[in-house]
């Protein structure tokens, strides 16, 4: 554990657009240092990618990035974050996801020389190592594919490296299914965090050769998924609340290998990373519904430093491609965050109570990321001594919190939902003091045909 | 209560050692095991139905599958003696390059429920895969699943391959998030349902069609 | 003139969710009683509409009401406006777009009676009436579709009368062309006046024997083709900033016979009706961008009573149907409104004062929509003494306004556009006193062609 | 500066009694009509440069094309005499069922500018008026405009209508907010153009490869 104290230890001290370690890009933006920015998202209709279609994919980005910048440099964002989230087969084939690094770099450069807007570019190449079960985590041809997607896509202009790392999920998705807490905190604190320390260092790596930085992961493939099927309504919104507090340990494992944020937009627990690390944290909601639906629509902004769409196909709507419709509505979000700002701390802060305070007592996904809950999970994090103890403390922390705020009146929790509280409690209560014993007995519990424990360094 | 309502009552439960006892009770009472299997499949077609209304999770229909799963150990070797097979077979798979498979977990658990015959090819199934499987195991059902609309391709591609070949007899049944039922006549596919509980009415529904 | 004075005459009490009129509807919504409503809005994808595909189009308007209902009850908005905005050939076969609105009607009914879920149906037919040209306005086949549209879609369960009138474009997308104010008065505040008092004198018949409301008109046709074509760079933002304050003049008339609000989502003139008349106002901006970009995406929420997604086809976005992805939006959109107002007016106020810095300084379209401009221009349409006059009335303090706002610094105006302003005021300075001089000069400088005299009652 | 010189300025500047006395003057100065006919292209050319560059507003383009229209009354019977005749035919309109024609309006304008010979048949106009009228005028560019989803199958009707129509030799290009490229290839379309300066551009490529 690296983060041994809180970097913003008040919760009237997390806002949005404000980081007590902001970053500065090359084209000057100052991310956390006071200003939201968009962070525009984007991806291809239905189209196979293969070596026939290239020149086809190829247009597809050309056209969306075009006529994205075209209308920012109408609407005039203080600045621009571009996320360029590769898909599987641009991983597979790194000179494709490097290549179309390259035309967005380019275009990006462009609208910067031409028209004076700053911006940067986020690359997300794809954990594809789980296109082998069980999957080799630390060398093989999908590991070597995702190193050269990176290395490559940040020479050809990536300034911020992301990924949505997968490591743990094997085990984790059946966590889920299952309603398992105990198992869900060893794919994420025990399996998770060993993938996420061997994995970042790589990245660091990279990321120093290249003068890079390293932006930071999402446990998009945990706690998204949770929060899908729970919107699906085929887990317990509370199993998932609790699921994204655990996941904030797996996640804080990026910055603790020298990640220095943005946090991927889709990291609901970024808030969480946040607190500890004083780094910004980029983050999506309601302008992502193109992604998928939430209960978080406007807590997500409330401590964002950028504001993201997260994807959406490049088809025609009738105000235009889908992209450079969403990229409107962030320029319009952002511009009112950073209005709010302009009157200073307290007129922002007010704004972001009505954010969470929308949100919060209808979904104890949105309760777990105010900014008291917030800070509390943080705090029940870096108190702990290690990953694991880390894990069971973000959940018992998430559970007292959440009948706390039922309690009080201020958190409506299902009928049908309320027994979970309990059994989920229970279920870590039993859990043994140290990792290993906790190794030892998951071992006996989990599917482990699934995974191969030495690609964890187990 | 009879002992096949109990034991009814007890699949919806999850309660798979009270299931199992049950079973053997009735087997040993001499209940006929088409009979208690139809039991069976009665109490998950009630899990499912409630898990359609949200009235439960899915740990929860999990737990039913598995105590069904305990049971049919029990009833299965008097089923072969009397020669009772599942109705039919169906092969499922995530298709080529995609490597979603909670959807896809969730029909075969289903499936599985409606005591079909599932044959489960994991994720990034090619389309060759599935034309061997499905010839392998004369499947009367192929269910593919997608949830990248870059791989909806490669589901075009899967039913065109499986309806080219004369050997192979089996509906054609697509899914996932980014499909719909339009997508689903554009390829040439038979059917298209937007979750699980559907998918067990759907292919019932063309299976007896058929 | 039926409004001689302002029912808001402070920009201070122009706020979003409060109007001094509100609006009652059959299931207790308070329309402008202190909360903002969603105003969902959903269109076909590609398809033809004809005897053939009717079951095809039926099934998307079941799908599309269906799966957004499914989300509202989900997400809980304090009620919901739903607006069938007809294509024209339902408005033409009169029988498919009651069918259609009988669909609508019913599943809002069946989410009401199973969920509790407050909504009401505004229905707004097509005016067909320029399908022939010059156009017959006050008989013939096409004014009798739309008169049967109305009628039946009332009866079959639509509570708001709208519709997007176009009398007098055909005089004004010339006018628009050329740049030309004068023509452009004489196409709203003559022939739009006239039109408008003919057909909302017979919808307010439709409403009263069906007992249902007049909602309002929109100068859609006008306005926003100016706010179109000055996004696309083809005509002055000035101009179309000026064109929009005259546009009131033409909506209003609704309103003067008995239009009781909420006036139509994209009337951005809305506000200047709502400072006259008091009542209830539709809104839409940011989370129109399916339907149009626009320089108004905050501004335009400041003081809407429902909050709209104006138009999107039914298509699939990642996140889901796009219809309802929008939907989730508003729904947000409408929460953090909400949420400021059960803080108080002054909370309110100053959410509301940052929706329209956001955007005020730009362009000048959202100037003329600051609520001090807004009053200005409500104040010289009250005090004038006809439409004709009113008209220019608006115009002048519309110019004054942006001179004021330009040089105060408060207003960014484009070099090359600047020119305008004068060139405006010059073409409005040389029309006579009298509107039977206005009269006569414009019949002899516009293309009398286009459009038949008598059926405007000239 | 040459008379041609100041003409071609007078067309910029949209002084449209300066460029008839300009027309007039290089006229008398015996220069040949296709030489001034040259001047006044060119010149609509560079507005359209200007507009595609947004350094003028469609007013301003609307009076350069008022100026050359005047011109062009002094020019047309010395064009006759010698037997010059615009390069080719278009016939434009929108599609059945539409009344957008802002649009369509102003790509007519650019091609006048152009010099082509426009009929503009209006809007709502029926595939058979389309192949009426570019069979009546030996057309060898049709171009439609579409601004609604719901009309789009109108456009796709009237490409086929003239397409099918063997005395018919003429390019059809499709443009309007809805429509794309890969729509236009669809349809069987000749070609798209995004704005009205490009639909300049997109015809004289296609009349010239034809
Ligand atoms: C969970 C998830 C993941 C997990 C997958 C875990 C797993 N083991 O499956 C992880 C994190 C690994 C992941 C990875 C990726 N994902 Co993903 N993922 C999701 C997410 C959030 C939920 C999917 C899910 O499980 N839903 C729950 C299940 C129950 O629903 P379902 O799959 O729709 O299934 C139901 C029905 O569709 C139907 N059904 C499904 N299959 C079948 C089959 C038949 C025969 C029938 C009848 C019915 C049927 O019944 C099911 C039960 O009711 C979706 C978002 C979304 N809203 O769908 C994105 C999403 C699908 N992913 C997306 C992307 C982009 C990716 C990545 C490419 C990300 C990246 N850049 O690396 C990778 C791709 C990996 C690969 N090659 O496949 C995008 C797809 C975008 C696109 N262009 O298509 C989505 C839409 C997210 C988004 N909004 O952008 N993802
Ligand atoms: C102005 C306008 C109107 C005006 C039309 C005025 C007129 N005389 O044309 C009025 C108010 C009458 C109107 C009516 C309607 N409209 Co309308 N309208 C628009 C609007 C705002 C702008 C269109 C426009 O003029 N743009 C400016 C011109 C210059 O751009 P353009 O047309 O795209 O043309 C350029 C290019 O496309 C290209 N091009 C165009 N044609 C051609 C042809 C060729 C051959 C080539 C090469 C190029 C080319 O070059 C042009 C110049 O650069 C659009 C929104 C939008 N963003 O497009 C909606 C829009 C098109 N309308 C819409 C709708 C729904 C309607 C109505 C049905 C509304 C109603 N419910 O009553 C009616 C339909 C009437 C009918 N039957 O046609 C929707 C369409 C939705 C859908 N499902 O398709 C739109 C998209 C608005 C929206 N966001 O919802 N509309
Ligand atoms: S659910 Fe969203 S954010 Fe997460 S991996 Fe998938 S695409 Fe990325
Ligand atoms: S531009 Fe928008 S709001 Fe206006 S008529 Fe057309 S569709 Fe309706
Ligand atoms: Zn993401
Ligand atoms: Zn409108
Ligand atoms: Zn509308």
């Amino acid at each position: 554990m690296r983060f041994r104290q809180l970097a913003i230890d008040s919760p009237d001290n997390l806002l949005f657009g404000t980081a007590p370690r902001p970053l500065t890009t090359r084209r000057g933006m100052v991310i956390g240092g006071g200003t939201v920015y968009p962070e525009f998202n984007f991806t291809l209709p239905d189209i196979a990618i293969d070596e026939g279609s290239m020149p086809a994919v190829r247009r597809q980005y050309q056209q969306i990035i075009d006529d994205a910048l075209r209308r920012a440099v109408e609407l005039e964002p203080p600045g621009l974050v571009v996320e360029f989230e590769m898909l599987p087969p641009m991983t597979q084939q790194p000179r494709w996801g490097i290549e179309i690094t390259a035309i967005l770099a380019e275009a990006l450069e462009q609208a910067h020389a031409r028209h004076g807007l700053p911006s940067t570019l986020r690359i997300t190449p794809n954990d594809t190592r789980e296109f082998e079960r069980p999957a080799r985590m630390r060398h093989g041809p999908y590991w070597e594919g995702m190193r050269q997607a990176f290395d490559g896509a940040a020479a050809a202009g990536g300034e911020l490296l992301s990924i949505e790392s997968v490591g743990g999920k094997e085990i984790h998705d059946d966590a889920l299914m299952a309603g398992d807490l105990p198992a869900a905190i060893f794919a994420l604190c025990v399996l998770g965090t060993r993938d996420m320390r061997f994995l970042w260092s790589e990245l660091a790596d990279i990321a120093q050769a290249r003068g890079v930085h390293c932006a930071g992961d999402t446990a998009c493939g945990f706690g998204n998924t949770a929060m899908v099927l729970a919107e699906q309504k085929l887990v317990p919104r509370l199993f998932a609340a609790v699921i994204r507090a655990v996941t904030a340990v797996r996640s804080l494992v990026a910055h603790e290998c020298g990640a220095v944020g943005p946090g991927k937009d889709c990291g609901y627990e970024n808030p969480i990373l946040k607190a500890i690390t004083g780094m910004p944290m980029a983050g999506e909601g309601k302008t992502a519904a193109c992604a998928h639906a939430s209960p978080l629509g406007n807590i997500a902004a409330a401590m964002c430093d950028t504001w993201s769409n997260e994807s959406v196909q490049n088809v025609k709507l009738l105000g235009g491609m889908a992209p450079t419709c969403y990229l409107e509505q962030l320029v319009y979000d952002c511009r009112l965050f950073n209005r709010a700002m302009d009157h200073g701390p307290s007129a922002a802060t007010m704004l972001r109570n009505w954010l969470v305070e929308s949100d919060s007592g209808l979904d104890p996904q949105a309760y777990i990321l105010t900014p008291h809950s917030v800070v509390a999970v943080a705090r029940a994090i870096v108190a702990a001594p290690d990953h694991y103890r880390a894990g069971v403390a973000a959940a018992a922390t998430a559970i007292d919190l959440l009948r706390e705020g039922h309690e009080a009146g201020c958190l409506r929790i299902h009928q049908r939902e309320l027994p979970w509280l309990d059994r989920m409690q229970r279920s870590i209560e039993a859990l043994p003091e140290s990792e290993s014993a906790f190794i030892e007995q998951m071992m006996g519990e989990v599917d482990t045909t699934r995974f191969n424990p030495a690609e964890y360094g187990l | 209560m009879s002992t096949l309502e109990n034991l009814g009552q007890a699949i919806e439960q999850g309660d798979r050692n009270e299931a199992e006892r049950l079973t053997q009770e009735a087997i040993d009472a001499g209940v006929g095991p088409q009979e208690i299997l139809d039991a069976l499949v009665a109490a998950m077609d009630e899990v499912g139905r409630r898990f359609q209304a949200n009235e439960v999770f899915v740990p929860e229909m999990l737990i039913a599958s598995r105590a069904m799963k305990q049971c049919m150990a029990r009833l299965e070797p008097l089923l072969v003696e009397k020669g009772i097979r599942p109705a039919f077979t169906a092969v499922i798979g995530t298709v080529e390059g995609d490597l979603h498979d909670i959807g896809k977990n969730l029909v075969a658990m289903m499936w599985r429920g409606a005591n079909f015959n599932v044959v489960d090819l994991g994720t990034n199934v090619a389309a060759d895969k599935f034309v061997a499987a499905a010839r392998e195991h004369g499947a009367r059902v192929v269910g593919l699943s997608a949830l990248l609309t870059t791989t909806m391709p490669a589901m075009k591609r899967t039913v065109e391959a499986l309806k080219a070949d004369g050997a192979i007899d089996a509906r054609v049944v697509i899914g996932g998030a980014p499909v719909t039922e339009a997508f689903a006549r554009d390829i040439g596919a038979d059917g298209f349902a937007p979750d699980a509980a559907s998918a067990v009415q759907l292919v019932r529904g063309l299976v007896e069609a058929a």
